[in-house]
Parts: structure tokens; C-alpha cells; sequence
């Protein structure tokens, strides 16, 4: 049993706070959900989708399915949505809309009522009642008013309409970019520094909150630029830093991660991606940034690039990112995107809280900052602890950090950054195989998509078409073990891309030999739902009675 | 030369004096070396760093401030000292001089003007003068050149000085005030490029160049001094404003850490049902 | 016959005019000649060669033998590079080299003179004699001092060493910077933005000593951002325009690459590589950046990246850049190199000079810039003209320019954006193959090595180890046709790279399939010569009778 | 609305008086559409050209001016017009407002100046007051304003005027001076956002701005009437210096080209023997 919930309208009508609410309810009422929302780039007006799928069992991603309520706070949504209602599906339609502000008008002499209201409406829908309600809900929840809303719900019928029982035991809620800043913070994060860019706005509001009570600092940039070398000093100066921002302001950072490959800084980099080129559609998602992180700043010099796909890979992976940084000395990626980031979801078991540690080694004045080790990396430490000074340099130097125009030096100082990556193999995240592993055919997917494509493969096996799914959340580097152990042989190969050209199957086929036989991309600035994943795997790859 | 290794500044280059007078700053003020930040982009200015004794991230062209602003800001108990040249601090790096000063950390700004972008061979700066000609600018420089010490002072810079580097002991003087003040301290320097600036000489400073005997008394005066040009070009501190502190950093975070309970604290008050 | 001179000693030595003079002299005498530069990061002092090789037919590469003739201007250089004199070679030493500077005091009061003196000293080693001297120099050459010196070379038993004819018809001179200056005014570029960056500031001075006196515009910018910024604003308002940078700068226009592919301004866009990552070597060379370039500028949209690999193509393939970036309305890259920069080379053949030539259409006010179209090009025009409104917009847009959310619009401008690249097979620009086509290993470069691995191969043949070489000039997009009657089955392909991973080896395997065998790197900031390759090459894949 | 759609702004919003007067400004002008350039960055304001007749060139965050440079320097005969908001102009694209003003080209530069960041929901902006409380700043912003036509004048600009969004028609004839003017005007535009910055209203406003009968004579006079502040906001022209003509361009460039003549001269002359 589920229930899918969409409720639109316009920008400024208080569609995030309903979300809000409804959503901290659900979670102390013990439903398992999930929700995310599609919206424009406007502070008011326009049309904005937030979207609840409610059930019995875990939910990761949008089902696809028809909606079972339509909230439309706009006429604009009535139009829009009414055709994906469900048979049984009800409908909240303006005319529904304008009787609850009434009701809160008169009830509680205030519009803004409507929303608590509107929330005590959709969970008498799923069945709850009012004890249970009034358990759950806090002062700062309006009880009233979701009372008042329960009944309004019994006194238009639909109460009741799609009951279904509460069974998370989950005890923790995230968006995709606080399980990164829960992550980095995990990981001993304790500078960021950040100009404001969406979809990566929320991941740097998370980190200033923190700051205010935490030792962590936040510091507000008056560019991009400025942004990743601050970072990049204060890590310099001690403290593990991370930046964030979005495929725009992260071209503008790309000299910097040049910088801190040479100068072998530690840095954590969040791109929360959006459709591109340019400026695109800021509030939208995409994967389209893949071949820009991989290759971003001049030169050559190893980095990693993790793309988590699940709450309880971003806050492993943005920890992890954070250890990798300092272990290999290089600039660390988290790739992710605005569907990620904004996906409010559950997150099952809970996290382990040790905080990771930075070491402080001390040195005497013979400390040389880019000493030729045989595995290339170089002791770290930072200025003034003991007599060492900590000399860095963009300019290719020797090891004491002087530049040098040795030229026999340099060789060996490209060959000390580049052999770090080859010790990083041991280090690699392998990906996930999913499903039907004797299927033939298995879908390819990387970052935000892992969720959505497991739960296809499960429906599609079980309607019938036994898919396996292969999930990378290392996206770079990309090394032999992560197919050994697959076997993949044979199987017809799938990549899924919120892309338009595969950027990740040509990373395959460069970086592993891998040929990919087909993709899926989609592009128009939404996730896949599982059941137009579904319908697309199936349409294309099976036949009534097997594979094509 | 101590033990720096050969300079790769030509003979007669100001910057020898820029980084003598510094050297002597630094060790009567009794800072150690351990606890100095030198903070550079690129240019020739940019490697003063190397020659002098300290810790140093010598990082982008025109990105020497905001790494600096990291260190202090992580770091707020060491000496943070900035150090470039001015198509580096003003030209490339003009934003983060806008705004940096802005923060008021307790930073020192120096900026070794010889109105030429020298590293590259000679191509005008934005202190260049207006009609003179450079690499890129055969029939003259037809932009207005930027007065790095007036735009300091509107931005609200609590210490704004010029040294030359012609007046070693007197320029020592002015960074020893300038590191021992508590805000941001920009220090614009003359100096003479002897490769590719023929006219902004040590002879054509001489001639020009006179001590303030106060600073300002308020910004409206030191802004004033600041416009003065041509003939006359006055040294010295043109603002000294101990009145505002400056803006407070963090605190300790050093050596400090989150610890497991601050994070349980904020899984449950953030993402717990509690 | 050949005659190679090094010329080694500190900045501000006089290197840099004695090589102008030499060359210039050569030049005019009609000595085929190849001349090259390495060099530090350093305005006095320091430690500097200036290459040349002297030769009897057309010569574009350094042969790597050992040295006929070594100027050194100091012990330094006399140390360093003593043991590579050839056997019969000739030595002027730091004392020869005083011997001159009080013959140009003594003779010309001015020391400046040694310059001449030492050119005309050069000049009699290869056997020029006086009056072909007097024919060929000018005024500004001193003639007098020239005379001196060829007299000087005479009495120290100098004369005639080397002798050489002269039997160049090349009757022009460029270095590979000015190649590209002059293929883009021959493009019809009218405006060039830009902050001086080594090794593309020559490139720089080139256009702004051209606008001086042609209908062109030169401005310096505050900083790489503004300088793209302007070109798109230029090449917007109707002038074909471009930028120049080397790595560290680009980076800071990767950003406005991305909006150049957004708003489908054309562009040219030349990178001139140094070795990074981040300053590196600044005066040094590399190929470090191809990969950079390729996937620069977030988001997915068609580009085109050329690497010459000769004076004509530095010519031919920088004119062709204003043409397919007005063709296809998109950002064209030309990447080149320090070591291509700066060699001075002879152009043989005449240029042919016809100028490219925009088109000014004019429309009525029902003008779309960004009309969807079959092949996805959109009319180009420019405001004011007509009552056209020229609207372009880094959001996705309407056809019309305007930001629009609507994700069906959005698909079909990214399809069409797109399918701008499918139209770019037929203008693919060919790669090379050179040598013995039937011989078993292949030779793969890109760029600036295309006239060392064409030497290197022909020597190679020569010697009992046959080669074909294969160049690539066009490197982005790579399309089948280009592997169309150049049959590498069963060839063991060598990817011959300025750098240390071997990005080129990683495309062709990413686009075409092509597996690269084995790779020879150099990444130690000089070029390859041609011996040096040519022992690599036989060491590693031939043994006596035979391949390995 | 005319033809432009729908307009993507907070109902109240300032920028629709802005859009207002620059749209009428433009029409008592009688500057035809197809001869006006708007150029912008990204933000709330920087939508503006979208819903004006004209040319435009909607860039990216922070780099409306050099795209604008750009344009006069290619088509002096085009009117330029530079409109976008105080993050874009002063807080991402300072660099380009430092060195773009001492280009002085005859360009227009807009900026409307709601003190937030409009479009990503409310942070502080560089000229957002001390100790305002923003969504990155939750403990109040602790970073000194900056003054953008203190800052202009400094800079060289020879026009520095303010307006008020909520003073349409006063507006109007600044803009119409500013547009006039031949050189490089800016104009500061205090935009009430009804979203983020709840203090900075039109009441705010309209209990403290008064109008300037006359410019300051000089950049003296001028720079103390953008000193003030606080209580009284002055709007109107503070400077016009119509002494100094702007930089002069290259003429006429566009349809007229390089020749094969020129480039057997330039092929002669720099890479043949003659
Ligand atoms: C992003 C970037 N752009 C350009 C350069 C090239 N560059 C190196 S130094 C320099 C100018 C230096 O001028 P200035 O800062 O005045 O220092 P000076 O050499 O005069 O001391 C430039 C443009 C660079 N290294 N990085
Ligand atoms: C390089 C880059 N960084 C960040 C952003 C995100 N961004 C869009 S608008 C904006 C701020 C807008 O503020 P302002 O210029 O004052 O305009 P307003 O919305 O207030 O009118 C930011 C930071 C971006 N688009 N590009
Ligand atoms: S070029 Fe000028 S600034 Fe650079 S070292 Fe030489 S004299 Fe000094
Ligand atoms: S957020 Fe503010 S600036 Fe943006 S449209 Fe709304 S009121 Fe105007
Ligand atoms: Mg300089
Ligand atoms: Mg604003």
C-alpha cells in the first residue's frame, strides 16, 4: 500500500511550509515516505511541485505512478495534474483550497492556519487519527489546526481513503545536502567558505547553522574565486575545509583545484549539479558536470570523485572524502545534484558517530614540505607547530616548497603526484550490484540515480523482465576491481544518465574497456520515476517472452 | 641573502629593499619566523615569500588575499602578511581587495607597486599612468589609473599607508606599525622596476616623494593626502584609525574538533524525531 | 649538411636580440632554418638557450645531435653543455665571448655591437662571405659590426666551418604564435581581449600591433573573465572575436565557455599550454591540457578543438576557426604550446590571402535568434540591423531568447544545440599520415609534435626501422572518417604526448575505439627532438632485423 | 506588460518601477529598440532586459559590464546599458565595476540595489548594513557596506547619480541624464525586495530620502554627499563632469574589414625579406 501525494501552486502560496510540515509529521507519526519537489526559479509565482509518496516499506525515489491526491493550491496545477489522478484518487482542488483558508480564517482568525490545516486534511487521508496525531505533534505543529483539518477531512469524506499503517523505525530524517553536511561534519570538516549558488545553497545554510554552535567556520565569499582559496588557506593553515557550489561557480574554482593539486592541499569539493550549459535551469537536475570534475584545472595531478546515491552513502562518502583528502593530499569531489539535495527521505539505522581526526605531526626546522617519498606522499603539517615551515608553492618547487626550474626535479615531482593515485586503489569504493545478478541485461548508473534504478530492477523482475543494476558511487578513478567479482560478460549493458550524451559510459569505455550497448538519458531537468524507468527498459530491451 | 637561494629579481630591482625592509620589520617586532603567514600570488613581487623567513602559500595570480583571509580565519593567532604585486593585488585580485577590506581581520596588506605588470615583460598595471606606453598599449594607456590608497580608505581600510622602497629604514618603520596594528593594514609601495618602468625611477621618486609627519585625522583627510599626485608624492601613514577593533574571528578551532556528542546533539535536534 | 648553434646565457644578456638578429639575417639570406627557445621564468639572470639548426633543406624540428657550434655568454652554459659539442664542433666560449664585448667597445664604442659581432662570427662559420652579407643586411643590422665579426671569425680560424648553401626560396618567417595572429586576422578577427599570460602573450602583442594600423580591436582586460566576457559581447554586437590564455588563465573562462555554448555566440578561444598543474614551468612546454579543454564550460553542448602541428596549419587551422565557430555558432579552440610559440620557423609557400568574410543578414522584427531548426543552426545576426532584436540569454530560453521553465522547449534546445555537432563530420579536418604506410608500428601525435615525429619517422625508416606516423590536427571531435583509409589493423600504435598520462591515447579510445599500444611521454617541459625519439622508438619497439 | 510575458518578480517589487521609469526614459528619449543594448548578469534585477524593448545580452552572475565593454568598444554607435543587482555589479562582478569605470566608455551602469542577494532566497549582499540578519549571517552581518558611488567616484566615474525605486518619475529623469551623458554613468537604485529585506522598505525609505537640487562640484564635494547616510539618503546626480570626454573607440569597426591588401602588407612587413 502507498500513497502519492502532489501538491501544487504557485512560489509565495506557502507550499514550503506545508512541505515542511507535512513532512516533519509523517516522520514522527512513523511513516515510512519519501518526498521531493520540482520548482521553478522564482521567489513568487510560477508553479512549483512537491511531491509525497507515503507507504509501508521503504521508499527511495517517485514511483511514476498516478497521483492519489492532487493538492492544487493554483488552478494552473488543477490543469496541469488532474489528468495523473489515480481512479480512486481525490482531488483538493482551488475551490477545496479557498474553504480551508476560510476555515482557518474563521477558526483561528489567520490565513497562514491554512497550512497545518491543509496537512491535518491529507493525514486523516492516510488514516490517521487523533490520538495518535496528538502524540505526535508539537506546540510549533498548530494541533488545532491539524485537528480542525482531520475533521474537515471526515466531513468531505476522505478520511480513511488510503490508510496505511506507520512502520518506520527510522529514527533520522535528511535532504541529500544535510546527509553531506552531516557527513562533513563527521569527517572533521571544520571551514567552509561559500558564495550562494542553487542547488548547493542548502548543504553551505547547513554548515553556517552548525557553525554557530560548533568549532566550525563559516564564511560567506565574495566569489566563487574567493571561496576555494580561502578554503584552500584555511586548510593550509589546519583545518579540513570543503566548498560547495554548482557547475557555474565551479568553473570559476577550477584554477584553485589546479592549486591544490599542486600544492597538494587538501580540499573537498560539493558540485550540486543543475542543468547546463550556463546558467540552464537553476532549479532543476542534472548529471551533466561529470567530464568538467574530472578533468577541472590544467594540468595533471590525481584526484576522486565520489557520487553518492542513497542519504547513507552522502554522509559515509562526504566523511570519507574528508579522510581521502588528507590521506592522499589531493582534491576530493562530491558529485550530486539538485534531485539529491532536495529529496527529503529516511534514513535507515543509524550513523556512526565517531569523528574523524586530523593528525598533528610536529617537525624540526629540516621539514620539507614536498619531501620525494617512495609512495609520494610527503608528511603534512601546518604552520607553527614545532620549528618546521610549511612553504607551498603553485610554481613547481623543490621539496622544501622553493620554486625550481630543475628540470630533472620536475620529472620526479610529477611522478611523486601522480604515483599517490596508485596507492589510491586500495582506497576505492567498489560499486554496488543489484538484482537479478544472472539477468542479461544490467543497468549502469552512478550518483543520485541508485535508488530510482534499484527499485526499477526490482519491478521489472518481478513484472517479468530480470534486470541486475550496477551502481558506482567512485566514480573516479575507476579501477579493475570494481568489476571483478561482476560478471558482466555477456549481459547487455544500460547506462542511466540524467544527462543528454552518456557522459559516464564514455568514462567506462575510457577508464575500464567497458562497452556500454544502450542508454537511457533523460534531460529535461527531472529525475526518472521507477516507472517510466520501467516502461523505458522494458519497451526497449524485452520482448513478451525474454530480451530482445 | 641569507640562505634563500639565488634571487630571481634583476639587480637594482626595488623589491630588494621591499624585502630588507621587511626582513628587519619582522625581526625587531621579534615574530618568529614560526609564526609568520606570508601569503603571494604570482608576479615578481609575488615571490618575496621565498627570500624571507616564514611559513608561505604562494598560490594563484590575484589570489593572495582571500588565501590569507583563510589562514586568519582558521589561524587567528598568527601573523598574516600579504605580499604581491599591484596588477596582482589591484588588477587580477581586485575583487578580493574590494571586499577583503571589508572584513577588517587583522591582516597586513602589502602591495609593491611599480605600475607595471613586471613578470610578464612589461604590460600596463592598473596603477599605470594615463598616456604611458607598455607592451600592450603602443599608442599610450587611455585608462584612468586606480588609486589603490583612496579606494582603501572608502572601503573603509583602518590603516592605509605608502612606503618607497627607496627609503629603506623608513619603510621599515611603517610595515613594523603596520603588522603591529590590530586590522587590516594596507601598504601600497613605490617601486621602481628597473627592466620595464623607465620613468617611475628611483630618481623620479626622489625628486617627488615627502614624509607625512601625522596621518590623517579622520578619513576625509587621509583621503585628501591620498589625491595628492604629480609633483608631489607623499609617504607615510595617511589613516591610522585604532578606534574599531576588528572583526572577531571564530575563536580557537585549531586542534579543536566536533566531538560524537556534538553530532549526536544535531542528529537529534535536526534530523530526529525528538 | 646542417649546422646547429646553441646559444646559451642569462636574461638580459642580449639573448633575445641576437636571436632576432641571427634569425633575421639567416632569414634573409635564404638559409633554411629552425630556431627555438628554452627558457626561464626570469626577466635577469637565470639560465637560458636560444637553439638554432641551420640546414640545406627545409628543417621544423630539433635534431637532438650533439651541438656544432655552442655560444655560451656564460660559464654556466659552458659547463652545462660542453659535453654535447659534436666532434668537429666549435666552441665560443665566456673568453671569446669577452674577446667580442672589447672588440664592440674598441671598435664601435658600445657594447651593444657584440650582438652583430656575434651574429657575423655565426654567419662566416656556415660560410657566408661579405658581399652576400652586405646584400642581405639593412641599416639596423650594423652592418659595420657584422662585417667585424665575420673578420673576427676569420681570424680565429672559424670561417667556413660549417658551410652551408642557402637554398630556402621560403620567403616568409613566423613563429607559431604569429602563425595563429595571422591566420585569425585572415579569419577576419576584429577584436581580441585579453590579460598577458606566458606562452600566449606574444600572441597578444601580435593583434595589438595589428589593430594598431587594420580595422581591429585590442583591449586589455582586468583579468581573463572580463577578456572572455568582452569577446562574447564583441562577437554578440557582430565582430569576430577572440581570446587568448595559457592554463591558469583559461580556467577562469571555462565559465563563459559554457555561456558561449549556451547562447551559441561563436567564438575562438587559443590555449597556449605551459606545464602545470597551476604556474608550473611558465615558460616551459607541455600538451597537459587537451583533456581540460575538451570537457571545459559545465553542461553539454558541440565544440570544436584544433592543435597545429605546423606553420601552415597554425595559419590554415586559425582561419578555419572563425569560420566554423560562425558556422556552427559555437566556442572553437586552437591549442597550442610554448615550444610552437616560440620556435621560428620558415613558412614555405605563399599564404593565400583572401579574408574570411562574415555574413550580415538582415531580419524583421519576427527574428528568432534561436529558431529550432532542422540542423539545428539558428540564424545569426547582430543588433541593429533591421528591427530584428537580438536576444540571448544564459537561462534556456524560448526560441525568441526569453528564460523559460518549459522542460519540452528545454529538451528540444538541447537536442537542437546538439545536433549542431552531427553537421560537424563533414567538416572534420583529416588527420596525417606520413611515412611507411605498410610498416608495422604507428606513430600517433596531435599538436605541436607533428613535425618532430615526422622527422623522427622519416629518420627512422632510414635507418632500418620502418614507421608510419599519424597527426592529428583536429583533435575534438574525433569522427570515424578519420580512421577511414589509414589502416592501422594489426599496427602497434605509439601515442607520442608532451605530457604524463597520455590524455590524446584516452580520447581515441573514448571516441573512436582505437587502442593505443604503447605511449612515449614527455613531461619534463621541453620538446621532443627528433633523435631523442627516434633512439626511444628504436630501443623500445624494434630489435635488430626487426620489430619487438 | 506590452508583449513580455509574464514577469517573473515578487508582486511589489521594486525592479517594476525600475522596468518603468528605464522604459519610459527610453521612450521620451526616442531611442529606438534596435539601437539600445541591455546587458545584465544574473539575479532578480538582472531579468530586467527581458521585459524591455530592446537588443539584449543576459549573461552570467557578475559579468554584465565587461560583456557591455565588450559591445561599445565593437558598436560605439549603440546605446549600452548596463542593468543588474548589487550581488551581480559589486559582489561578483566587482572587478569588472574597479576597472571597467576607468575605462570611462559612454555606458550606462544600473544597479538595482535591494542590499540582498534577491533570487537565492536572501543572503547578505556587499551592501547589506552592519548587523542585518541574513540567511549565511544568522548572528548579523559583520562585514562594513560597501559605498558604490563613494566607490565610483573614487574610481573616476564622471556621472554618479542615485534613485529610488520608490520615486518612479524622478527616477525617470535620472535616467534619462544618466543615459544622455557621454561617459560612463552609474546610477545606484535603492529597490525595496519585499522578500528579504525587511528593513530596508519604502517606508524605510521614503522617511529618509531627499532629493539633491544640484551635483557636487567636484569629486570633493561629490564624495561627501555619498558619505552621508543613515538618517538622510540623498538621491539625485552627485557628480557630472562633463569636462572629461569619454575614452575614444576604435571607430568604426563593424562591416568593415581587414583586405587581402592589408594582409600582403602585414605579411611583407612582419614575415617576408623585403
Ligand atoms: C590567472 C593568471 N593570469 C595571468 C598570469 C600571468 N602573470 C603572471 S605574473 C603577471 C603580472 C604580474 O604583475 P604584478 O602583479 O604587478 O607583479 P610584478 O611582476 O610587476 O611584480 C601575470 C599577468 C598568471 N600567472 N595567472
Ligand atoms: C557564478 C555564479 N555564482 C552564483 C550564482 C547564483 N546566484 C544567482 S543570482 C545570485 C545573487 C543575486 O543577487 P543580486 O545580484 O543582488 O540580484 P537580486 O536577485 O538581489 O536582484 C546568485 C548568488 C550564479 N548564478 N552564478
Ligand atoms: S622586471 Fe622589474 S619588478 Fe621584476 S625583478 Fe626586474 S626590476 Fe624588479
Ligand atoms: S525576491 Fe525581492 S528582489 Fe526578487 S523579485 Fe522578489 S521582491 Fe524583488
Ligand atoms: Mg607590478
Ligand atoms: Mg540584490
Amino acid at each position: 500500500m502507498e500513497c502519492t501525494i502532489l501538491i501544487g501552486g504557485q512560489a509565495g502560496q506557502g507550499l514550503a511550509s506545508i512541505e515542511r510540515e507535512l513532512a516533519a509529521l509523517l516522520f514522527r507519526l512513523g511513516y515510512f515516505f519519501f518526498a521531493t519537489k520540482f520548482y521553478m526559479s522564482r521567489i513568487r509565482g510560477g508553479h512549483n511541485d512537491h511531491l509525497f509518496r507515503i507507504a509501508e516499506r521503504p521508499v527511495h525515489a517517485l514511483s511514476g505512478e498516478s497521483w492519489d491526491v492532487l493538492v492544487s493550491l493554483d488552478e494552473e496545477t488543477q490543469r496541469r495534474c488532474k489528468a495523473d489522478l489515480s481512479a480512486r484518487g481525490l482531488c483538493l482542488s482551488p475551490a477545496e483550497i479557498a474553504e480551508i483558508e476560510k476555515r482557518a480564517k474563521d477558526g483561528f482568525s489567520n490565513v497562514v492556519m491554512s497550512n497545518p490545516l491543509l496537512v491535518g486534511v491529507l493525514l486523516r487521508i492516510i488514516g490517521v487519527r487523533s490520538d495518535a496525531l496528538e502524540a505526535a505533534a508539537r506546540e510549533e505543529d498548530q494541533p488545532a489546526a491539524l485537528l480542525a483539518g482531520m475533521a474537515l477531512a471526515e466531513e468531505w469524506d476522505m478520511a480513511d481513503r488510503f490508510v496505511l499503517q506507520p512502520r518506520a523505525e527510522s529514527p533520522y530524517t535528511f535532504d541529500g545536502n544535510s546527509a553531506i553536511g552531516f557527513g562533513s561534519l563527521l569527517g572533521g570538516c571544520q571551514f567552509m567558505a561559500a558564495y550562494p549558488m542553487t542547488p548547493a545553497t542548502s548543504l553551505m545554510l547547513y554548515v553556517a547553522k552548525a557553525a554557530l554552535e560548533l568549532p566550525v567556520h563559516f564564511e560567506q565569499a565574495e566569489d566563487e574565486i574567493a571561496a576555494i582559496n580561502m578554503a584552500l588557506g584555511a586548510s593550509y593553515a589546519g583545518l579540513r575545509s570543503m566548498v560547495a557550489t554548482s557547475g557555474g561557480g565551479f568553473a570559476l574554482m577550477t584554477e584553485a583545484v589546479s592549486l591544490a593539486g599542486m600544492t597538494e592541499t587538501p580540499i573537498v569539493i560539493v558540485i550540486a549539479q543543475r542543468p547546463g550549459p550556463s546558467t540552464g535551469l537553476p532549479t532543476r537536475t542534472e548529471q551533466g558536470d561529470l567530464n568538467v570534475v574530472l578533468s577541472a584545472g590544467h594540468g595533471e595531478f590525481p584526484r576522486l570523485v565520489y557520487a553518492p546515491g542513497s542519504l547513507q552513502e552522502a554522509v559515509d562518502l562526504a566523511k570519507r572524502s574528508f579522510e581521502m583528502a588528507d590521506r592522499y593530499q589531493i582534491p576530493v569531489f562530491i558529485l550530486t545534484d539538485q534531485y539529491l539535495a532536495d529529496s527529503i527521505q529516511l534514513l535507515e539505522g543509524s550513523p556512526e558517530l565517531s569523528v574523524a581526526l586530523r593528525q598533528y605531526e610536529i617537525f624540526d626546522a629540516s621539514y620539507r614540505r614536498y619531501a620525494l617519498t617512495p609512495d609520494g606522499l610527503s608528511p603534512l603539517t601546518y604552520p607553527g607547530l614545532g620549528e618546521a615551515l610549511v612553504r607551498v608553492d603553485s610554481d613547481e618547487h623543490t621539496e622544501a616548497g622553493k620554486i625550481t626550474e630543475d628540470l630533472d626535479l620536475r620529472v620526479r615531482m610529477v611522478d611523486k603526484r601522480l604515483r599517490k593515485a596508485s596507492r589510491m586503489d586500495k582506497d576505492a569504493v567498489l560499486p554496488t550490484l543489484y538484482g537479478d545478478r544472472d539477468a542479461d541485461i544490467c543497468l549502469i548508473s552512478w550518483g543520485s540515480n541508485r535508488e530510482i534504478v534499484e527499485e526499477a530492477a526490482d519491478r521489472l523482475t518481478s513484472e517479468g523482465h530480470p534486470v541486475a543494476a550496477l551502481h558506482f558511487s567512485q566514480v573516479y578513478p575507476l579501477v579493475p576491481a570494481m568489476l571483478e567479482g561482476v560478471s558482466l560478460a555477456g549481459k547487455r549493458l544500460i547506462a542511466i544518465e540524467n544527462n543528454a550524451t552518456g557522459q559516464f559510459a564514455g568514462l567506462l569505455k575510457r577508464e575500464l574497456s567497458l562497452e556500454i550497448n544502450d542508454m537511457i538519458l533523460k534531460y529535461n531537468g527531472l529525475c526518472f520515476s521507477v516507472r517510466e524507468l520501467c516502461d523505458e527498459v522494458a519497451a526497449r530491451f524485452f520482448v513478451p517472452g525474454g530480451v530482445k | 641573502m641569507n640562505d634563500h637561494g639565488e634571487i630571481a629579481w634583476c639587480p637594482g630591482c626595488g623589491n630588494f629593499a621591499i624585502r630588507d625592509a621587511l626582513e628587519g620589520a619582522l625581526a625587531e617586532l621579534a615574530i618568529p619566523p614560526r609564526e609568520i603567514v606570508l601569503t603571494s600570488g604570482i608576479g615578481q613581487a609575488a615571490k618575496m615569500p621565498q627570500y624571507l623567513a616564514g611559513n608561505y602559500f604562494n598560490g594563484l595570480h590575484g589570489r593572495a588575499l582571500p588565501v590569507a583571509v583563510g589562514v586568519k580565519l582558521a589561524r587567528p593567532e598568527l601573523t598574516v602578511i600579504v605580499v604581491s604585486g599591484d596588477g596582482c593585488n589591484y588588477g587580477e585580485g581586485g575583487n578580493h581587495f574590494l571586499h577583503s577590506l571589508r572584513r577588517n581581520l587583522d591582516l597586513t596588506v602589502l602591495t609593491c607597486n611599480n605600475q607595471v605588470y613586471g613578470l610578464t615583460k612589461g604590460q600596463s598595471s592598473p596603477t599605470t599612468d594615463l598616456g604611458r606606453m607598455n607592451m600592450f598599449d603602443p599608442r599610450g594607456n587611455e585608462n584612468e589609473p586606480l588609486n589603490p590608497l583612496a579606494l582603501a580608505i572608502v572601503l573603509g581600510a583602518p590603516f592605509v599607508a605608502r612606503g618607497f622602497a627607496g627609503e629603506k629604514e623608513h619603510l621599515k618603520g611603517l610595515l613594523k606599525e603596520a603588522i603591529q596594528f590590530r586590522g587590516t593594514a594596507v601598504v601600497d609601495i613605490l617601486q621602481p622596476c628597473v627592466s620595464f618602468n623607465k620613468v617611475n625611477t628611483y630618481a623620479y621618486y626622489r625628486k617627488r616623494v615627502y614624509r607625512l609627519d601625522v596621518p590623517g585625522k579622520d578619513r576625509r583627510e587621509a583621503l585628501e593626502i591620498a589625491e595628492i599626485q604629480g609633483d608631489r608624492i607623499p609617504v607615510g601613514v595617511f589613516l591610522k584609525d585604532e578606534s574599531r577593533s576588528p572583526r572577531e574571528t571564530a575563536g580557537r578551532l585549531f586542534r579543536k574538533s566536533v566531538t560524537p556528542g556534538d553530532m549526536e546533539n544535531l542528529l537529534q535536534k535536526w534530523h530526529g524525531a525528538a
